[in-house]
């Protein structure tokens, strides 16, 4: 029996998607903390 | 314990007071059941399939469809003017309340399902006369599995921007075991089965009812917090 | 609100973990695709296993974690639990979806069909929709203590429905031939030891997985909440 | 204003209280305490914590920290014996719309287990004036009317407490004059009044205690004779944007 193309789709979905996953919340991260960052930068020079 | 059980008669009295001013709920739930009914006839091939077999999945469906109806009506009237908030000023625990809505919602939902009942048997040629007992004891364990999660749930959901929404889709996922089995048990009544052959779904609708009021009488309180 | 020190050290923490599980998961890898042996009777497709399973497992234990915390929350009213809880679902719902999309994949070629109405498939469709429901209730109250409530309360109520859930549908599907790749006496049966070794390191690497991403739900809520907070301390103005 | 003859405990003590959920802080460390008798008026903007305050006090909701004893029961269980001793009048009446005045405060009666909710409610809605259509729908009520029903409702079980929460909220001039007279004569019945409003036009004239919440705290609390009535406003507006800057915002 040949299903490598089947065993191919169930990989690509499955480390994509983790893949993806992590990727997603390493960048919002990411962002969030330059937000975070900004945000104490402003009110450090204004008060 | 005097006080609480006619703190539970008062509020289901009340519920009883109003909709017998206004109707709103009784015909909406009845005209919304009768219709589910006949579009799942249009959309079902009679001639093909056997009445008695699809038959229960539609009453199950037309019965839970037009039961979230009534739940989320019952809980917009309580959140019109603040009145639950008033409910809950009331030196009732908040069990008491849980059980005075859970008892009305109950009740408005059997008395459709049973003037919805002689529809059904006349729609689908169906005699239900022969099986009526043991078809309302599974009425019976299955609105009150309805009715006890859908209660804590739309008392939840009445707090919410989007509820007409969010109980369904809060409600639904968690009635499946409730949905597979009363539909099953309406079947197998309805193929002259006695009750003794399901037992096992008996039981399981059953302790679905016992340990979903369990877990609404320990997590209402949550809910029940401004 | 956190020191620096304490900062830094946490993501040292992180990086360590973020290796390990890399390793971890290299590792599997391997197990995967050039260590185990082919099963005789499914061919290749079988090693879908080796990965649908872990994702099944994470899905419910962290589903198990959003219940246990849940549970801590409503007692002790802690913001912290109800982080937990809601990342914990989050990732859940993730890797529910992962199954629900290989399961098909590997039933296609096995059964013929794409969905097959199996005790397992069903459960963890109905899963899915009751924590997919749970992170929606999430989204449409606004942050605050009654939000934190309503979702405990639903990770309660969820996790209990499971037992209900597994029985209605075994039962539901009683006269159909049970699936011989998964049958009720559990996935160990007729496997040898390679395969199960290979599982298991899959499992581990999974878990570690499931630790890694918790961490960066847990710190991104916490980051949420560290700006709210600036903004509405310093920046009342409005 | 009624002189205390001798010193009455206090009825409601109120100790460090605080509400705050993660980042959220509604009511941060308030202390005070109320004398049987007093009416306090809570002044304060929009979000100031002051309708949190007050479900925390009459047992809606759980402090963080803190103790307050209303009545001389701890609110933190809400306990019903404390709920008995409170009424609570709100901008929303609370009060089925589908019901008429006498069903609505039979219901409330039985709910609160008074003797004889029927002659109760009727004591109480001549009390209001609003006897004559006790059997009209409330749908059909006024803004006016249904406030004054809902001080009925509030009264209902003699509570020796009233929470009065931005009562004069969608009020005409006309309303809100015939409420004032009600509370006046509450008042002047000894009951302990305590009222949150963040309108500073309404209020002053009728308490004895005069206090100010900003951010969740109390900028000021104290007796309406040291307070410069003349100037109350600019002296709210002071203190709203006083108690701003010590929360981090620069004067410009």
């Amino acid at each position: 029996m040949d299903n490598l193309g089947f065993l191919f789709a169930a990989n690509v979905f499955v480390w994509g998607g983790i893949v993806y996953y992590v990727y997603t919340l390493k960048q919002r991260n990411r962002a969030l903390e330059k937000d975070l960052d900004l945000l104490k930068e402003t009110l450090s020079k204004e008060g | 314990m005097n006080l609480f059980l006619s703190q539970i008669t008062a509020i289901v009295w009340k519920d009883f007071v109003t909709e017998l001013k206004t109707r709103e709920l009784f015909s909406a739930m009845f005209i919304f059941a009768l219709l589910v009914i006949l579009i799942f006839i249009f959309s079902v091939n009679l001639s093909i399939v056997k009445a008695s077999e699809v038959g229960p999945g539609i009453l199950w469906v037309a019965f839970l469809f037009s039961g979230t109806l009534g739940l989320n009506r019952s809980f917009v009237l309580e959140k019109e003017n603040g009145c639950l908030m008033g409910l809950m000023l009331a030196p009732a625990d908040r069990t008491a309340i849980y059980f005075g809505k859970l008892i009305s919602n109950f009740v408005f939902l059997t008395v459709m399902e049973l003037f919805i009942l002689p529809l059904f048997m006349i729609f689908f040629n169906i005699d239900l006369l022969e099986h009526l007992l043991p078809l309302l004891l599974v009425i019976f364990l299955g609105t009150l599995g309805f009715c006890a999660l859908g209660t804590l749930l739309s008392s939840l959901a009445s707090n919410l921007k989007t509820r007409e929404i969010m109980l369904p889709i809060l409600l639904y996922p968690l009635l499946v075991p409730i949905v597979i089995g009363v539909v099953r048990m309406t079947g197998q009544i309805l193929a002259g089965e006695p009750l003794s052959e399901m037992m096992n779904w008996i039981g399981l609708t059953a302790s679905f009812d016992i340990i979903y009021i369990g877990v609404s009488i320990m997590t209402i309180d949550h809910i029940l917090e401004e | 609100m956190m020191n620096p020190d304490a900062v830094e050290e946490k993501q040292e923490e992180g990086n360590v973990l973020i290796w390990l599980t890399g390793f971890a998961l290299l590792v599997a890898m391997i197990g995967i695709f050039i260590y185990v042996p082919t099963e005789r009777t499914e061919g290749v497709i079988q090693r879908i296993m080796y990965f649908h399973v872990p994702c099944a497992w994470l899905s419910f234990f962290a589903f198990f974690v959003v219940f246990i915390c849940s549970i801590l929350f409503l007692w002790k009213k802690d913001r912290e639990w109800d982080i937990y809880a809601h990342a914990s679902a989050g990732i859940g719902v993730v890797f529910c979806s992962l199954v629900l999309i290989t399961g098909p994949i590997w039933a296609r070629p096995i059964w013929g069909a794409w969905w097959v109405w199996d005790a397992r498939l069903t459960s963890t469709l109905i899963l899915w929709l009751i924590y997919v429901a749970y992170l929606m209730l999430r989204a449409q109250s606004d942050a605050g203590s009654m939000r934190a409530r309503y979702a405990a309360v639903l990770g309660i109520v969820g996790f209990l429905n499971i037992p209900f859930i597994h029985f209605s549908v075994l039962w539901w599907r009683t006269f159909h031939p049970q699936p011989k790749v998964i049958t009720n006496e559990g996935i160990g049966k007729g496997m040898d030891s390679s395969m199960l070794a290979t599982l298991g390191l899959s499992l581990c690497a999974f878990t570690l997985l499931y630790f890694l991403l918790m961490g960066e739900r847990v710190r991104q809520e916490k980051l949420k909440d560290e700006i709210d907070r600036l903004k509405r301390e310093k920046l009342y103005s409005s | 204003m009624v002189e205390n003859p001798k010193p009455d405990p206090s009825v409601i003590e109120v100790r460090q209280l605080r509400k705050e959920f993660g980042v959220l802080k509604a009511v941060d460390g308030v202390s005070f305490d109320l004398k049987r008798g007093e009416f306090l008026s809570i002044f304060g903007p929009n979000g100031a914590g002051k309708t949190t305050l007050i479900k925390i006090l009459t047992g809606l909701t759980r402090p963080s920290s803190g103790t307050a004893r209303v009545a001389g029961y701890e609110v933190e269980e809400g306990i019903p014996e404390m709920r008995r001793e409170i009424g609570v009048i709100s901008h929303s009446p609370a009060l089925y719309a589908d019901l008429t005045p006498m069903e609505n405060l039979i219901f409330f009666g039985k709910m609160y287990g008074l003797e004889h909710p029927q002659e109760s409610a009727l004591a109480v809605l001549e009390d209001v004036g609003l006897a004559p259509r006790r059997h009209d729908r409330v749908r059909t009520f006024s803004r006016g009317m249904l406030q004054r029903l809902s001080i009925a409702r509030a009264i209902l079980h003699d509570p020796s407490i009233l929470f009065l929460d931005e009562p004069f909220t969608g009020l005409d001039i006309h309303a809100s004059n015939v409420l004032k007279e009600h509370l006046q004569t509450l008042h002047n019945k000894k009951r302990t009044i305590l009222m949150t409003t963040h309108d500073v036009s309404c209020g002053l004239e009728m308490c004895d205690k005069v206090a100010l919440q900003v951010m969740g705290r109390f900028a000021f609390f104290e007796d309406v004779k040291d307070i410069d009535k003349e100037n109350f406003e600019a002296l709210y507006f002071d203190a709203v944007r006083n108690n701003q800057f010590t929360m981090g915002i620069r004067p410009h």
